[in-house]
């Protein structure tokens, strides 16, 4: 199953059976994406714990 | 200069801007440190963390609320993580005459740079036109009598000096392009993976592509919009900004140079390299190390109509610590270079 | 593919680039290294000054001169300063069926770019169309049946992949600026007082604030009019680009990523990374040491008007010898990623 | 060689030793990497910290227990930090018919070892005996058979090559004085202050005066008494050894290349490296990088009565996975260099 | 202190010792640097090839012939290479009342050292004993009036000022291994293929693995055999020497710090570092650059046989520019730590 | 006695008695200068030998 990533909007596979909350990576754009409905299967990014990353 | 030395105080000294500050001052002919706050090191002596002080002080570090009771402090200096300081700024502005705060907290002078550039609405909007940037040479006479003091960002240090000469004297006519790198002492002494060695070692960072603080403090200096990129270079120390800006017509080169000479003939701390001939043409930080220069050169475009702006500093000395000692000289009638001599290291 | 492997001989190799053609070509199934030529190592074991070649090969330096002697040559590499094979083009090209230049030498269509950007006439301007540009991302039909190909340098190939896609699908609307890094390999193994370790490092040295070299090639092949800055920064490989340009109206993020998806979907050599986590977000050459991709990311600003470009590569790998040996499997009919298959080094 | 590809597993996947697992597994021809486990990465692709993998593979990591429902696994490598496997290894024993422990649990064949070089007693002693040394080099024929392997530490590693061939041969007379030097990589990903980037540049930190762990292995491997010191250098990547020891009666510079010569001439990972002229004379870490071999060199003193020896190699390769695949390809009967050729980089 | 300036000159001027040597002078309060000699920038000023000097000094370069005609010169300071001076010390010596030398020519007091050592028979034997060691921390009496002087070099520096209270107490017992590590300034400013960057930079060359030159001074100094391998590592600046030795029978750590203390309690330029917590335990380099200070440290072995002794310092100040000065503080009765309190940088 | 650098416009020092040919460095801007005329002294670009600084 796949659906789309809501920041990048490249494809994002799901597992066969998606559960909500649940959590997966963006293979593209690497965001967290958190499975907010089922059925159909819709994907939001998830709350972002602001990440260091070199400043 | 009294008899009796300054007292001072550094809250957040066993960070890289503390660390740095303590170098100076220790050494500082006109000045105590009576005060050196961390939590994480509370009393160890400040040789720990900063082992450059070896032998240099028996200082210790205290815990940062045992800035309650120090008494009779003249000078407190503020080097601690942004954020921090514009929710406890009342009280720290009780504690000494004079507060000088390193961070980002009061830098700008228009509130709505707070939630576009930090995240966060600004606690107390009212407080911010009362400090003044501590940048002696664009500041210099505001400085003499602050008691309040905000000391401009690293990269923004490096990218005012740089540019508003040329802004001031109407040269450029445009946005201007920032491209800024940075050594990993910009990010400070807290851990993470980021900046574990095996990671940040050899790296070329865009860490910011776009929006980075610093530009908002160089926007408001030079009065151009600015577009500012940072990258994270090989380098523990130093800081080197690239500027482009398209130039005024008819602008020429000896105009640039002229500006510059303008701005800078009489500054102890700002130097014009700009060579045609020799291994060190532009500015370049790895000179610059413990010094508190900050070097500016330029090179115009073939058909004149875009110039290429370099600065560099060390972004603990000028673009911190240095820069908020030149000001306390300042701010106190001190010869304006005392304890700001070194020179650098070449090689370095 | 044949049973006989193809001859090729490389020009200029002990140079870095002629080394590190050696390394892929020694380890390359369908080809067989017949002659390596440098003056100064004539005789010398080619592990002498490339040692990590050590154990791989018995290989020893003919002097250059030796190539007149050379039979049944299939490729002639050629790997030397430029300025050089300009002038004696037609005689190279008798030694072979095949050439592969990796200077800059026939790199411009033009002939007006060798005065303005090398300083001197092109003595055989008629030759400069019959070059194939050596990057088969968007030369690789012409490169299958190319006898006479020109590798692109090193900025310009990471900044030619970077920018192209975007200005292809005419997303870009003006200049575009190109802040271009290099380590210290890129200026080859001469050893002069600028690339003496103890200057050379750490350095962030502005060596061309406007005409660079490459600024031409970018130009050429994006059809923009190009703006280039280079800095030596500590490195010893890697190039990283990082590109500004205005965005066309109603250009959004999703449009850049599509239109580099559209370019590199099926490239094995380039990948997008422009990731929102992680601590390597954009491209960074650290990681592609060795490895023959070229790594392309993007950032919009805040209010759309600019998007930021980030390129990088190996430039002896992906910016010279990588490539050209990949526009050799073209042109051979191997599979294109025959001898280029390392990944690159976490951490490095 | 099977058509169906050898399963393994990884476990700590997410770490230095891990990544380079991967690295090199997912490139080996006759494996398929079924299971990367990692806690704090569960759920995300491998190259999130490993970004050199971007685009080999889709492989995400599993969370460390889900080991305990893999099926048919061939292969498990243990790449975790010390202290863990000793407790498990009942369990990970289990999980694969092979299991290859990277740390250094199971390395020392007696008890003893345990408490005066990991400060703890061995929870299971009576395995110790039943790990074979992880080193082809000298325990090629117990290696075709193992099914638990232990490889050495890494500087032990580069300790054994380099000393075992003089000890085997009756040429050292006395103690064995190690003088090592490793890059950050060696001490794994987990960040600290002792590995911040502006801590660890630069340093030449002696972090091990005496009592180093891989002391014990290589006096293990030599029978000889080692002090070893270790230093932490500038590098990512890389250990050197510098080792000292008094050469017996009458032993001369031709002996000791002679019984490198023996040891080594059919080996396909070490190269003797001493030479009288160039740059690269006795072996150096630098052009290491990412390859499988271990350089080996010597020099006798001017009065013949000590031998200065200096071994190279990459810590994470030869030091680590590699050394722990060239074990597996002894294993299961495939030719040694099975995914292990890459050269390493010249310049680097 | 009197009024008028002692007035110094530097041959060799150019190099990294020389412009060390300015740097320093050019900031001391009681000399005025009257000549600055190079041959291959006469005429050029002083920050052409010593950029960190930039506005500091007007001076430029003399060709080194125009010493001939320099007048009242009280000091000359030689830092040419070796091999030099020897040759024409009676013609230096009439230059100036005192001269100090800081290459190695005059260094050893026995003259069958050079032909070892140096590779040539001494051409003024008879001068050598008129030398005095430039180490005040150990020839500290016979400086106060000595008119020629000869400052060790910079490993041998570091080597005696770590091994020598030990050696002076008794507590060792056999020789002493010196394991050298050194930044690639110590080899000078003329570039050559072994101190290319891209050839220099994270070396870990072995360029001395026995007969050293400053072996044959630590022997001197210390009384004891010298066994001593040298290594070049990735810095710009900084010696570390790591030294082992059989302690004598009952020598506990103890007494080896109570040595050190003995020796160096009042010392301002040494430091003892032997930590048990932090992360500089040991004395290391990084944190020295600019600095004149040496520190040494120390760890005995857990069977109390052996001790390992660890100093380090900047090669161009402690070992070299820096003692030079403290050497001519000595001599003309200024504080000794006149023009030398930078207290180095951290983090660097 | 001084002059002005034809490359950059600021000051140059020349000694008391400068001679045709003679080479200076200016100290803005590190150019070669050369003594082209005397009485008044001035100076040219002294021709440059292309000199390696870092590509
Ligand atoms: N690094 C630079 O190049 C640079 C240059 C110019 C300006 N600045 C600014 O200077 C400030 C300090 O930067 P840095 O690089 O020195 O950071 P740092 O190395 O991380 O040091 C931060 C210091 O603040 C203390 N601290 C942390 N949280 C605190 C809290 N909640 N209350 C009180 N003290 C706290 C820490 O002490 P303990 O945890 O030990 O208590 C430490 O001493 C920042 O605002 C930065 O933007 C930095
Ligand atoms: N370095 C890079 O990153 C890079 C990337 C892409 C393209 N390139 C281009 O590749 C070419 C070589 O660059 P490089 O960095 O490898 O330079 P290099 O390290 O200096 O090597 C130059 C080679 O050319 C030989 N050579 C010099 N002068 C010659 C002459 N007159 N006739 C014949 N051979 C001569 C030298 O050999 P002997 O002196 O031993 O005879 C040496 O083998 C240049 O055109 C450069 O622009 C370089
Ligand atoms: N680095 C070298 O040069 C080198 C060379 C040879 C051998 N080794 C040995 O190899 C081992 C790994 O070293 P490294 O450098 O790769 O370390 P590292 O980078 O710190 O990685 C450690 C790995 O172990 C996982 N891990 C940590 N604690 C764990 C636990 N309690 N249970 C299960 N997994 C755990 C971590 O994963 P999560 O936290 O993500 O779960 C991570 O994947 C060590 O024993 C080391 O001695 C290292
Ligand atoms: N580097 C160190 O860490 C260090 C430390 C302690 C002591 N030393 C000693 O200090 C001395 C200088 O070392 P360095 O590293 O500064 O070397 P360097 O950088 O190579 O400088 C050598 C200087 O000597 C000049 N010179 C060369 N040959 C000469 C000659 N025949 N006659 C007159 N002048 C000549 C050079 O000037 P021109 O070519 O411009 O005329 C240059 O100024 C050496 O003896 C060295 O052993 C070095
Ligand atoms: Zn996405
Ligand atoms: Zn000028």
């Amino acid at each position: 199953m796949t659906t789309s990533c809501p920041e990048c909007e490249s494809s994002v596979t799901l597992g066969a059976t998606p559960r909500i909350s649940e959590i997966l990576e963006c293979g593209d754009c690497a965001s967290e994406l958190e499975v907010v409905s089922l059925n159909p299967t819709t994907v939001a990014l998830a709350p972002n714990v602001e990440e260091d990353w070199g400043e | 200069m009294s008899e009796k030395r300054t007292r001072v105080a550094v809250a957040g000294a066993s960070g890289y801007i503390g660390g740095e500050l303590l170098r100076l001052l220790l050494d500082h002919p006109y000045v105590e440190v009576v005060l050196a706050t961390s939590d994480s090191f509370a009393g160890k002596r400040v040789h720990n963390p900063h082992p450059n002080l070896r032998g240099r002080t028996e200082l210790a570090f205290s815990p940062h609320d045992s800035l309650g009771d120090a008494a009779d402090l003249d000078v407190l200096f503020l080097a601690m993580p942004h954020g921090h300081t514009m929710k406890k700024m009342p009280w720290y502005l009780q504690r000494a005459g004079v507060v000088v705060d390193l961070g980002g907290d009061f830098r700008l002078r228009d509130p709505a740079g707070y939630p576009r550039y930090y995240g966060t609405e600004h606690p107390a909007p009212e407080l911010l036109s009362s400090f003044v940037t501590g940048l002696p040479e664009w500041h210099r006479d505001e400085l003499r009598t602050a008691d309040r003091i905000a000391v401009p960002g690293c990269m923004a240090t490096a990218g005012i000096l740089t540019v508003r000469p040329l802004a001031e004297a109407g040269l450029l006519d445009g946005p201007v392009q920032v491209d800024a790198r940075t050594g990993s002492s910009g990010s400070g002494a807290a851990a993470g993976s980021a900046n574990l060695h095996a990671e940040r070692s050899g790296a070329m960072r865009v860490f910011a592509p776009t929006q980075h603080r610093h530009e908002a403090e160089i926007a408001q200096a030079t009065g151009l919009p600015v577009h500012m990129t940072a990258t994270g270079v090989e380098a523990v120390r130093g800081v080197q900004v690239l500027c482009r800006a398209p130039l005024a017509g008819g602008v020429r080169e000896a105009d640039v140079r002229a500006a510059y000479r303008k701005a800078y003939a009489e500054e102890p701390f700002v130097r014009v390299v700009a060579q045609r001939t020799g291994v060190y043409r532009l500015p370049e930080p790895k000179i610059l190390a413990g010094s508190n220069y900050c070097d500016v050169g330029f090179s115009v475009a073939g058909d004149g109509s875009q110039v290429v702006l370099v600065g560099a500093l060390d972004n603990l000395v000028k673009g911190g610590a240095g820069s908020a000692v030149q000001a306390l000289n300042v701010r106190f009638g001190w010869p304006e270079t005392t304890g700001l001599s070194f020179p650098g290291l070449h090689p370095n």
